[in-house]
């Protein structure tokens, strides 16, 4: 886990030039935008997931490595098989409006997540469970669902196949509990705001004025609020970068997140920037439905012909790492970080070798030239991806690409259906293991959108998925990622490092990960 | 005098104007009945604000009539309307009483003048180039004048373009609503010379308004004397200048200036007194009861029709009274 | 008796594209307290520039005052500020403009236009202004004024804006009123009342008046003097009676005849001046009216007569009025009255 | 008058149901759909969004539905934010007609007063000045005014002086909505501005401006009180549309200075194609646009008396 | 004063005398033109607009570097950077990709200014057809045709270009199309206003009367009269014009990468104002250098087309 938290600068002591915020025992930070809603079972949005971790205890919890720590739950045993989990529950948590927090809290928020009328996006979380996507399709009762209160402290949970990354996904937001008789009281309008829904996490959120501010207290029935230092946190939602790094500045931030270009000018003020890995890759998504895209040499050919350093250098201008394989460091292998462990897989950028695969392309398509576009998004920094790839193609191959930025929705709308050559995507990881960025090469995967199929593939990939003896699931995933990454249905550009800066307040506990983008729990600050 | 056929060139027909004003109703015309033979000159007087202008107005289809219709030609399909202003534009034109609001600010004189003859397709353009000249000089203007804005004129020039510009599309019939008013008397002369000109050499029919009753009658054929938006008295010129009947038409009469100071200032004023009435809700009554001299109760109770009395046409209850003879004035 | 005005030696000219436009070359003329001055004339001979002139009213530019004094008591016109207009304008001199549509502000209320210029010198609250302009309406003999000072422009007809222009001018009792062509819009009954109206204010107040006009009736009637201008100049002047029966210059004697009678034989046409007045863009250095005029000389062509004097007071700039000019009436014109 | 008024609002009705509608097909050729995302969803929970969502009847009938429920003054549940628009609405509209009720009445009095001083000192460093202002103003777009006021105002000038002059974002003390109703304004009082000039300078040249002059009235008040007024007739127009616009919520300077007013809500809508919202916020907007249009037509009226607004007034 | 006799010698009446010279007859568009090309001011901005237009024009032909390639060793250079090594010049620095950023300049200026002219000629073409139909004939057509605008700027902008996009190709017609859909609108309420205005004037009666049809009156003699607002609303259009079709570009509507154009540019540079300056503050100059040029030329033309108004 080298590549989490990664401080940079920060040896030198001096005082720094921004002193954040004035409020005692308090930080303001920037979410940037407002959580579109706050109903764990539903949400997708990332930054309700932000507010969600503070205020939601799950079962689990991750430390700053990502690593599984007990949260709801105090402790858990596995079967043999690695199919039954059992739960035990501190029993001495309450929610905010009084209620107890109990194993059927958890046994409502899951059975919830999985029901077709609450319409939740990530509904596939629970296809872990047994009989979850039966469930979820119909097919089954809830009472043949894999999980169960044997009393109130304690849940008993039965998975579908062994997995082993479970219990790192139950950090996950959507598996927050749900208290039945809170959810009842507010219905649909359930985390809508601040008194619209209950808390058991080290927070509560005492107000929330929409699209401007949220404001989260300590909540003093918390089981660790002795570790917690913060009183209170402020969460704005600063859209416009420039703005947000102003009111840093001003001292009206104490966290705020950077733009490659804000990274620059910070530095030229030797000011200490933080990085942490996302998570995410970004690359360029082929159709593999298109005649030319079909053929592997002009693939590699595109893919090898991209100076993706160069691109990270004059685009996204921070400390992102040129993507060696598809699967991004955040995600754990063995015993180190999965990238490591495959190793540098991809041809980074070589020129000769590109052109090579080029005229072997136009030799066995028999063509002379290839005309192709690239969808992109609709913003300045997508354009000069655009500008970029369309530049080292046209010089480096005499391909030509066209460029069709487009709004996000139309681009997926494309996506879904196929219609594209190439689109620049990105895709972050569901949960801790490598399987959440490999299986979308899966044939007919929602998400694979090149519509590359490989039965080799697919079988290891159901290999994988039953294969109960860590290292060897791990050679699959090897496996998987090498033939990834030699047929190049994606051509992986770059995985994604974010930045960001600290006011002088803070002095240490700020968590920034793939799996917990901000965490604040554990906060210091300095005296 | 020129020959005069007897044929009706407009008819106006029961016609009346009505504005909503904020008090109330404005009669500016109410229910007039005209006859305009081609190749005659009606002369329109009356008080200022009588509704003459308007009656004008109405003729040339500009405000539609609240009452009655004009019927051109005898021909009901040539009734005024907006529809058909095109056609009528050619027959009848009118010469605005106010010369500068008329003419658009930011057109040379020249094209102006022009523009009828565009619009109706008249001549090519080097001839109309050449007829604009000949208008002007008609006028008494400059050729000069035509590549002149009209806020560069004097207010009597203003008025001279407006009648060149009713005179190039050679209409059969003009509204002349005061177009000599602004002007010094010897180009007064030479546009009533003109007009008359134009009405023997093309047989133009003449709709007068004016307030120079001399010129008035040297030019009219028959004059018809509005009163607080009705015709109160109707007859030859000539007529009307010696016999007057209705006692604001001799009032009218004995007010006219003479421009001869001595004579001018021995002359004994007979100013109108009384009230003026206002055209805003009229009340059914004669509308000249509040300052005639001779009014009696039967004015102030019953609207007195235009009837033929004494030889011609006169609105008045006492016309054929002798104690009217007595009074003649002068 | 005190001058109010006197204008010396006027010129102005309107800067056009085309050129220097000479609306007005050269004027001069005095008026006296309690006077009545008409200004008669050609139509475009300068008079409302004249008149304009005195209040400082064209805008400048195009126009442009060449030389020349006007002398309003002492202070000279011409010099005067912007500010001191002011207290000038609407105050001791008020005009009535000649073309009343455009002159009146189309949306504004009549009855507020009228009692602008007292509630401005006089400080009128504005209940007393909206009976003073009531009054005013009245004066002039408008009926309904007191829904007619709520009207605006475009419902009144051409007689009676010209009336609230007249009101408008009135209401400030001014030392000098400089009416352009008051009555040209008006029936004779109305110009009659106007007129009076006139000589009362002179009577009561000793306002001096110059009067615009192309109806020699109303100079008949009222004017003390008359100032006859032609091309740019005041080309005779003098008292009525002079202008009337004893013309002296050329112009002014055919004016008087193209003269409407009452019993005109409408089959004989009416007399009129041959031939356009010159333009002012190059006037003539001679004698403005000698290209129309029956008596032309060589003389008249190169130069401008001076003003000669044929009676007291009676000024005529024309050569023939010369001690040394042989026959002023030579046969082969008399009896012209047109070509 | 009111029977115009009455006749016009039920023109006003038409004109929204059209809107509406029109809205509600097109948003629906948009490619996508509200719930498509970066990830693809299980089925059946496409299915459950749709039928919660009503997306699973014909257009029409949820057309109808829709217009049913705005009818009772329901504007549905926004899809992304699973709020009632109306509260969406209820919250975030007030901010947005504070800051453009700031904007709208700083763009109008400043626009209209540099137009005028422009017109009539025309030709001097007056109507330069006015002249560059307004450059400014329409050239230079608001998030680029908005950042570099930010700059500036907030960050250098507290950095210089170390005091907070003005706040970087938010909407609360008096100081904090100076630089954003400043930045929301400009293009607009660009636009007034200039139109007052060229109009203004179009009634100057008038007769009865000399008329006013010879009553002896001052400058000021033959400005005010007469050319105004004739003057203003194309900054009414301009000014139905402007506030329509500035008033139900300005994006890009909301955005910037963090104001949590309706401007998001227009764009981000259609981004995450919000059915319900982009509805809501079109009824809102047009509904605001048209009675800005209803209050300028019946302005013309008033300023100018021969402007008649229903063909009945003559005769 | 003594005076030869001769002098007194009869002539008689001449009215050649008094006739002048006649000039040549100029139309209102001729002598507008005349007065235009006397104003100095307006003139220096037409040649402004003019060497833009040449500029862009000319720089990209002739410019060492193509608009799109990219000298990834010198990204972001300054104003005036020169590379010793490969003696690279770029005037007015590079952008993040190390492209040139005078030769964009110029390209760009091609694309907003045509699409500028053109955006701007069709709304003004269409704005006061409509405008000048909708005031002129007023009533009930009146209503509708506003109702329609109305409708027309209702519906939400971003929806009406992405399905324009769906069904035109990218490309700077397709922009044109995309600008106009509604960018008239505001044009035709103002020609609307002014012509409800001016209809009522006297000398539009007049033309009326003299059996003018409707297209003449609002072509002759409204138009003429509302023209220095319209000439106004134009220029301050401009902006509006460059800065949609940046807007349009990022959604795929505008100009293809890596084509740029001064909207666009400025939109870069503003990302990265604190770090460069330059980059904005070089597009920007360029927009209101235009915009300078415009106004000025439409203030001359505004005094040029009212002859009441004379310097
Ligand atoms: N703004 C101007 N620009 C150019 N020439 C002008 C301007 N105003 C007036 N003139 C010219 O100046 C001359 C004098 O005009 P003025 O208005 O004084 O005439 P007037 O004697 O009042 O005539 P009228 O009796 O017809 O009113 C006219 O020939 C006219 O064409
Ligand atoms: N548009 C209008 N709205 C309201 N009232 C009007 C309108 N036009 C004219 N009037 C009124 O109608 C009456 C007649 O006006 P008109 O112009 O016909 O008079 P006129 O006989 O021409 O008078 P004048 O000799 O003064 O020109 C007047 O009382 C006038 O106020
Ligand atoms: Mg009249
Ligand atoms: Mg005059």
């Amino acid at each position: 886990s080298s590549c989490g938290k990664k401080n940079t600068n920060t040896t030198d002591n001096k005082k720094s030039p921004y002193p954040g915020t004035s409020e005692d025992k308090s930080i303001t930070v920037n979410i940037t935008s407002e959580p579109p809603e706050m109903f764990s079972v539903t949400t997708t949005d990332a930054t309700s997931f932000i507010v969600l971790r503070h205020i939601l205890e799950n079962l689990v919890t991750l430390d700053e490595n990502d690593k599984v720590i007990p949260g709801v739950a105090k402790e858990w045993t596995v079967s043999e098989d690695e199919l039954e989990y059992t739960f035990y529950l501190r029993d001495d948590m309450k929610w905010s409006n009084g209620e107890p927090v109990t194993a059927h809290d958890f046994v409502f928020a899951w059975t919830s997540l999985l029901t077709p009328s609450f319409a939740a996006d990530y509904a596939y979380f629970g296809y872990v469970f047994k009989n979850g996507k039966a469930y979820n399709e119909g097919k089954v009762g809830a009472d043949q669902l894999g999980f169960k209160a044997i009393s109130d402290y304690e849940l008993q949970v039965t998975l579908e196949n062994p997995t082993p990354y479970f219990l790192d996904t139950l950090a996950f937001g959507v598996f927050a509990p749900l208290n039945e008789k809170a959810y009842n009281e507010f219905g649909s309008a359930y985390g809508t705001d601040a008194d619209k829904m209950v808390y058991n996490g080290p927070f509560i959120m005492t107000s929330w004025e929409h699209e401007s501010r949220i404001v989260l207290e300590k909540n003093p029935d918390y089981y660790d609020k002795d570790k917690i230092e913060l009183e209170k946190i402020n969460m704005l939602m600063i859209n416009d970068s420039n703005a947000a790094l102003n009111s840093f500045k001003v001292g009206e931030l104490d966290i705020v997140g950077l733009t490659g270009d804000q990274v620059q000018l910070m530095k030229n003020e030797n000011y200490p920037i933080h990085s942490y890995s996302d998570g995410s890759t970004f690359y360029l998504e082929y159709n593999l439905q298109n005649p030319y895209l079909a053929n592997q040499n002009l693939r590699k050919a595109i893919t090898y012909a991209i100076d993706k350093q160069a691109f990270i250098d004059s685009i996204v201008k921070n400390d992102s790492k040129v993507a060696t394989s598809f699967t991004s460091p955040a995600i754990h292998g063995l015993n180190d970080n999965f990238y490591m462990e495959v190793g540098k897989l991809a041809t980074e950028f070589d020129l000769e070798l590109a052109k090579d695969h080029y005229n072997k392309a136009l030799e066995e398509l028999n063509v002379d030239k290839i005309t192709l576009s690239l969808i992109i998004d609709d913003n300045d920094t997508a354009v000069k991806n655009g500008a970029f790839i369309q530049e080292q193609l046209r010089a480096n191959l005499g391909l030509e690409i066209n460029i069709e930025p487009m709004p996000f929705k139309s681009r997926l709308s494309r996506m879904s259906n196929k219609d594209f050559d190439i689109v620049f995507a990105g895709w972050g990881p569901d949960y801790n293991d490598p399987l959440t960025f490999l299986d979308i090469f899966e044939t007919g995967n929602g998400n694979n959108h090149g519509s590359y199929s490989n039965t080799e593939y697919d079988e290891l990939l159901d290999k994988v998925r039953v294969e109960l003896d860590a290292k060897k699931r791990f050679e699959y995933l090897t496996e998987l990622e090498k033939i990834v990454m030699d047929d190049l249905p994606v051509g992986p550009i770059y995985w994604r490092v974010k930045d960001y800066v600290l006011s002088g307040k803070i002095e240490s506990g700020v968590i920034r990960t793939a799996f917990q983008d901000l965490n604040l729990k554990y906060v210091k600050l300095a005296k | 005098m020129m020959s005069k056929n007897s044929q009706i060139l407009v008819e106006i027909k029961d016609v009346s104007k009505f504005f909503k004003v904020s008090s109330g109703i404005l009669k500016a015309v109410n229910h007039v009945n005209l006859e305009i033979k081609k190749g005659e000159t009606v002369g329109l007087v009356g008080e200022s604000g009588c509704g003459k202008s308007t009656l004008g107005k109405v003729i040339m289809g500009i405000y539609s009539p609240t009452t009655g219709q004009v019927i051109y030609h005898g021909k009901k399909e040539l009734l005024v309307k907006k529809e058909n202003l095109f056609e009528y534009a050619k027959l009848a034109q009118i010469i605005f009483q106010d010369p500068y609001s008329s003419l658009d600010p930011r057109m040379t004189v020249g094209s102006i003048i022009e523009e009828g003859m565009i619009i109706h397709n008249m001549y090519n353009k080097k001839v109309r180039k050449e007829r604009v000249y000949e208008l002007l000089d008609l006028v008494g203007l400059n050729r000069e004048h035509a590549n002149r804005y009209p806020h560069e004129f004097s207010g009597g020039q203003r008025q001279r373009i407006g009648i060149a510009r009713a005179l190039a599309i050679e209409p059969e019939f003009i509204v002349c609503d005061e177009p000599i008013s602004a002007l010094d008397v010897s180009i007064q002369s030479q546009i009533i010379n003109l007009l008359k000109d134009l009405q023997e050499k093309l047989g133009l029919t003449y709709l007068f308004i004016a307030h120079d009753l001399n010129i008035v009658k040297y030019i009219s054929d028959r004059i018809a004397v509005m009163y607080l938006g009705n015709i109160v008295e109707l007859s030859d010129s000539d007529e009307l200048y010696e016999k007057p009947l209705h006692p604001y038409t001799r009032a009218l009469l004995s007010a006219v200036p003479i421009p001869d100071p001595k004579k001018e200032r021995a002359k004994e004023r007979q100013l109108l007194e009384g009230d003026v009435p206002s055209p805003i809700n009229p009340k059914h009554c004669c509308p000249f009861v509040s300052r005639c001299p001779h009014a009696t109760d039967i004015c102030s109770r019953d609207f007195p029709e235009l009837e033929m009395k004494k030889g011609h046409l006169v609105a008045c209850h006492h016309a054929d009274e002798p104690i009217y003879n007595r009074e003649i004035i002068k | 008796m005190n001058k109010v005005l006197e204008v010396n030696d006027l010129h102005v000219s309107f800067d056009t594209y085309a050129g220097e436009v000479k609306a007005v070359r050269g004027v001069s003329f005095d008026l006296n307290e309690g006077e009545i001055l008409a200004i008669v004339g050609e139509s475009g001979s300068g008079k409302s520039v004249t008149a304009q002139t005195i209040m400082k009213l064209n805008p400048m530019p195009p126009t442009r005052i060449v030389s020349g004094e006007i002398l309003l008591g002492d202070i000279d016109i011409v010099k005067a500020s912007e500010r001191e207009m002011m207290a000038i304008r609407g105050n001791e001199v008020s005009m009535i403009f000649q073309d009343p549509m455009t002159c009146l502000n189309p949306t504004m209320q009549v009855g507020k236009q009228l009692t602008e210029a007292i509630r401005h010198h006089k400080k009128l609250s504005k209940d007393e202004a909206y009976r003073e302009a009531i009054r005013l309406l009245n004066i002039v003999r408008i009926p309904n004024s007191k829904q007619r000072v709520l009207q605006y422009p475009h419902e009144f007809s051409g007689g009676m804006r010209q009336r609230v222009m007249i009101a408008m001018a009135l209401s400030c009792e001014p030392k000098l009123l400089i009416a352009d062509e008051p009555t040209t819009a008006l029936d004779v009954t109305i110009q009659a009342q106007i007129m009076e109206l006139l000589m009362e204010i002179r009577e009561n107040t000793n306002t001096s008046i110059i009067i615009i006009t192309h109806d020699l009736g109303v100079v008949a009637s009222i004017a003390d003097r008359v100032a006859v201008m032609y091309g740019g100049k005041i080309v005779e002047s003098g008292s009525s009676e002079d202008i009337f029966y004893h013309p002296s210059h050329p112009y002014t004697k055919a004016l008087l005849e193209s003269l409407p009678k009452t019993d005109m034989d409408k089959n004989k046409r009416l007399a009129s001046i041959a031939g356009t007045p010159p333009d002012l863009l190059n006037p003539p250095a001679g004698c403005p009216f000698a290209g129309r005029c029956k008596y032309t000389m060589k003389i008249c062509i190169p130069h401008m007569p001076p003003d000669f004097e044929p009676g007291k007071k009676h000024k005529a700039a024309c050569w023939l009025l010369h001690k040394d000019c042989p026959d002023p009436e030579p046969a082969s014109a008399i009896g012209g009255g047109e070509k | 008058m009111a029977k115009y008024i009455v006749k016009r609002l039920l023109y006003a009705l038409l004109t929204l149901l059209v809107l509406v509608s029109l809205t509600f097909f097109m948003m629906r050729l948009l490619p996508g759909d509200p719930f498509i995302g970066e990830k693809a969803i299980p089925e059946t929970t496409m299915k459950a969004l749709n039928e919660k969502y009503g997306l699973d009847k014909p257009v029409i009938q949820q057309l109808i539905i829709y217009m049913g429920n705005v009818f009772r003054g329901d504007l549905g549940l926004s899809m992304h934010y699973n709020r009632p628009v109306n509260d969406i609405i209820r919250q975030a509209f007030p901010y947005s007609f504070d800051l453009g009720m700031r904007a709208l009445i700083f763009a109008t009095v400043m626009g209209i007063l540099l137009g005028i001083v422009a017109a009539v000192k025309r030709g001097t460093h007056w109507d330069t000045i006015s002249m560059l202002f307004a450059i400014i103003g329409v050239s230079v777009p608001g998030f680029i005014v908005g950042s570099l006021l930010q700059y500036f105002f907030a960050l250098k000038l507290t950095e210089w002086t170390g005091i907070a002059f003005f706040p970087n974002t938010g909407w609360d003390s008096f100081s904090s909505k100076l630089l954003p109703s400043f930045a929301l304004s400009l293009s607009s009082l660009a636009t007034v501005s200039r139109l007052m000039r060229t109009s203004m300078l179009d009634v100057l040249g008038h007769d009865y401006i000399k008329t006013a002059k010879s009553k002896g009235l001052s400058q000021k008040t033959i400005i005010w009180k007469h050319a105004v007024r004739n003057a203003i007739m194309p900054v009414i127009t301009v000014l139905g549309p402007i506030s329509a616009a500035l008033l139900t919520g300005a994006f890009v300077v909301e955005n910037i200075f963090s104001i949590p007013g309706m401007g998001k809500f227009f764009v981000f809508s259609i981004q995450t194609q919000d059915y319900t919202l982009i509805s809501g916020t079109t009824l809102f907007y047009g509904a605001f646009l048209i009675l800005a249009n209803l209050v300028v037509d019946i302005a013309y009226g008033f300023v100018d008396p021969r402007v008649k607004l229903s063909e009945a007034k003559e005769g | 004063m003594n005076i030869d006799k001769s002098q007194f010698e009869w002539i008689g009446p001449d009215t050649a005398i008094s006739e002048a010279i006649t000039r040549d007859s100029t139309s209102y568009w001729q002598d507008a033109m005349r007065r235009l090309s006397k104003n100095k001011t307006a003139m220096a901005a037409l040649i402004i607009i003019i060497v833009i237009t040449l500029c862009s024009i000319f720089v990209p032909i002739f410019s060492p570097y193509t608009m799109s390639e990219q000298h990834l060793t010198h990204t972001n250079a300054p104003i005036g950077f020169r590379d010793e090594q490969d003696g690279h010049i770029h005037l007015f620095g590079t952008d993040s990709l190390g492209r040139d950023i005078f030769t964009r300049i110029w390209y760009g200026g091609r694309i907003s200014l045509f699409i500028s002219f053109s955006a701007v000629l069709v709304n003004f073409i269409i704005g006061i057809i409509y405008g000048g139909i909708a005031g002129y004939v007023g009533g009930t057509l009146d209503n509708i045709m506003m109702r329609i605008i109305e409708i027309v700027n209702g519906i939400p902008y971003l929806i009406i270009v992405v399905l324009l996009m769906m069904v035109l190709p990218a490309g700077t017609m397709t922009m044109v199309i995309a600008y106009a859909t509604v960018g008239w609108t505001g044009m035709a309420r103002l020609v609307r206003g002014q012509v409800m205005s001016l209809k009522q004037q006297d000398y539009v009666v007049a033309a009326k009367v003299m059996g003018a049809k409707p297209a003449r009156i609002i072509g002759k003699h409204l138009l003429p009269n509302t023209l220095s607002v319209v000439i106004i609303n134009i220029t301050l259009s401009i902006p509006s014009a460059i800065f949609t079709e940046a807007f349009l570009s990022y959604i795929g509507l505008g100009v293809p990468v890596p084509l740029a154009s001064w909207g666009t540019l400025a939109n870069e540079g503003s990302k990265v104002f604190q770090l460069y300056p330059s980059q904005l503050v070089i597009p920007a100059i360029c927009i209101s250098l235009t915009m300078l040029s415009f106004n000025l030329l439409g203030d001359g033309l505004r005094d040029a087309l009212d002859p009441r108004l004379r310097k």
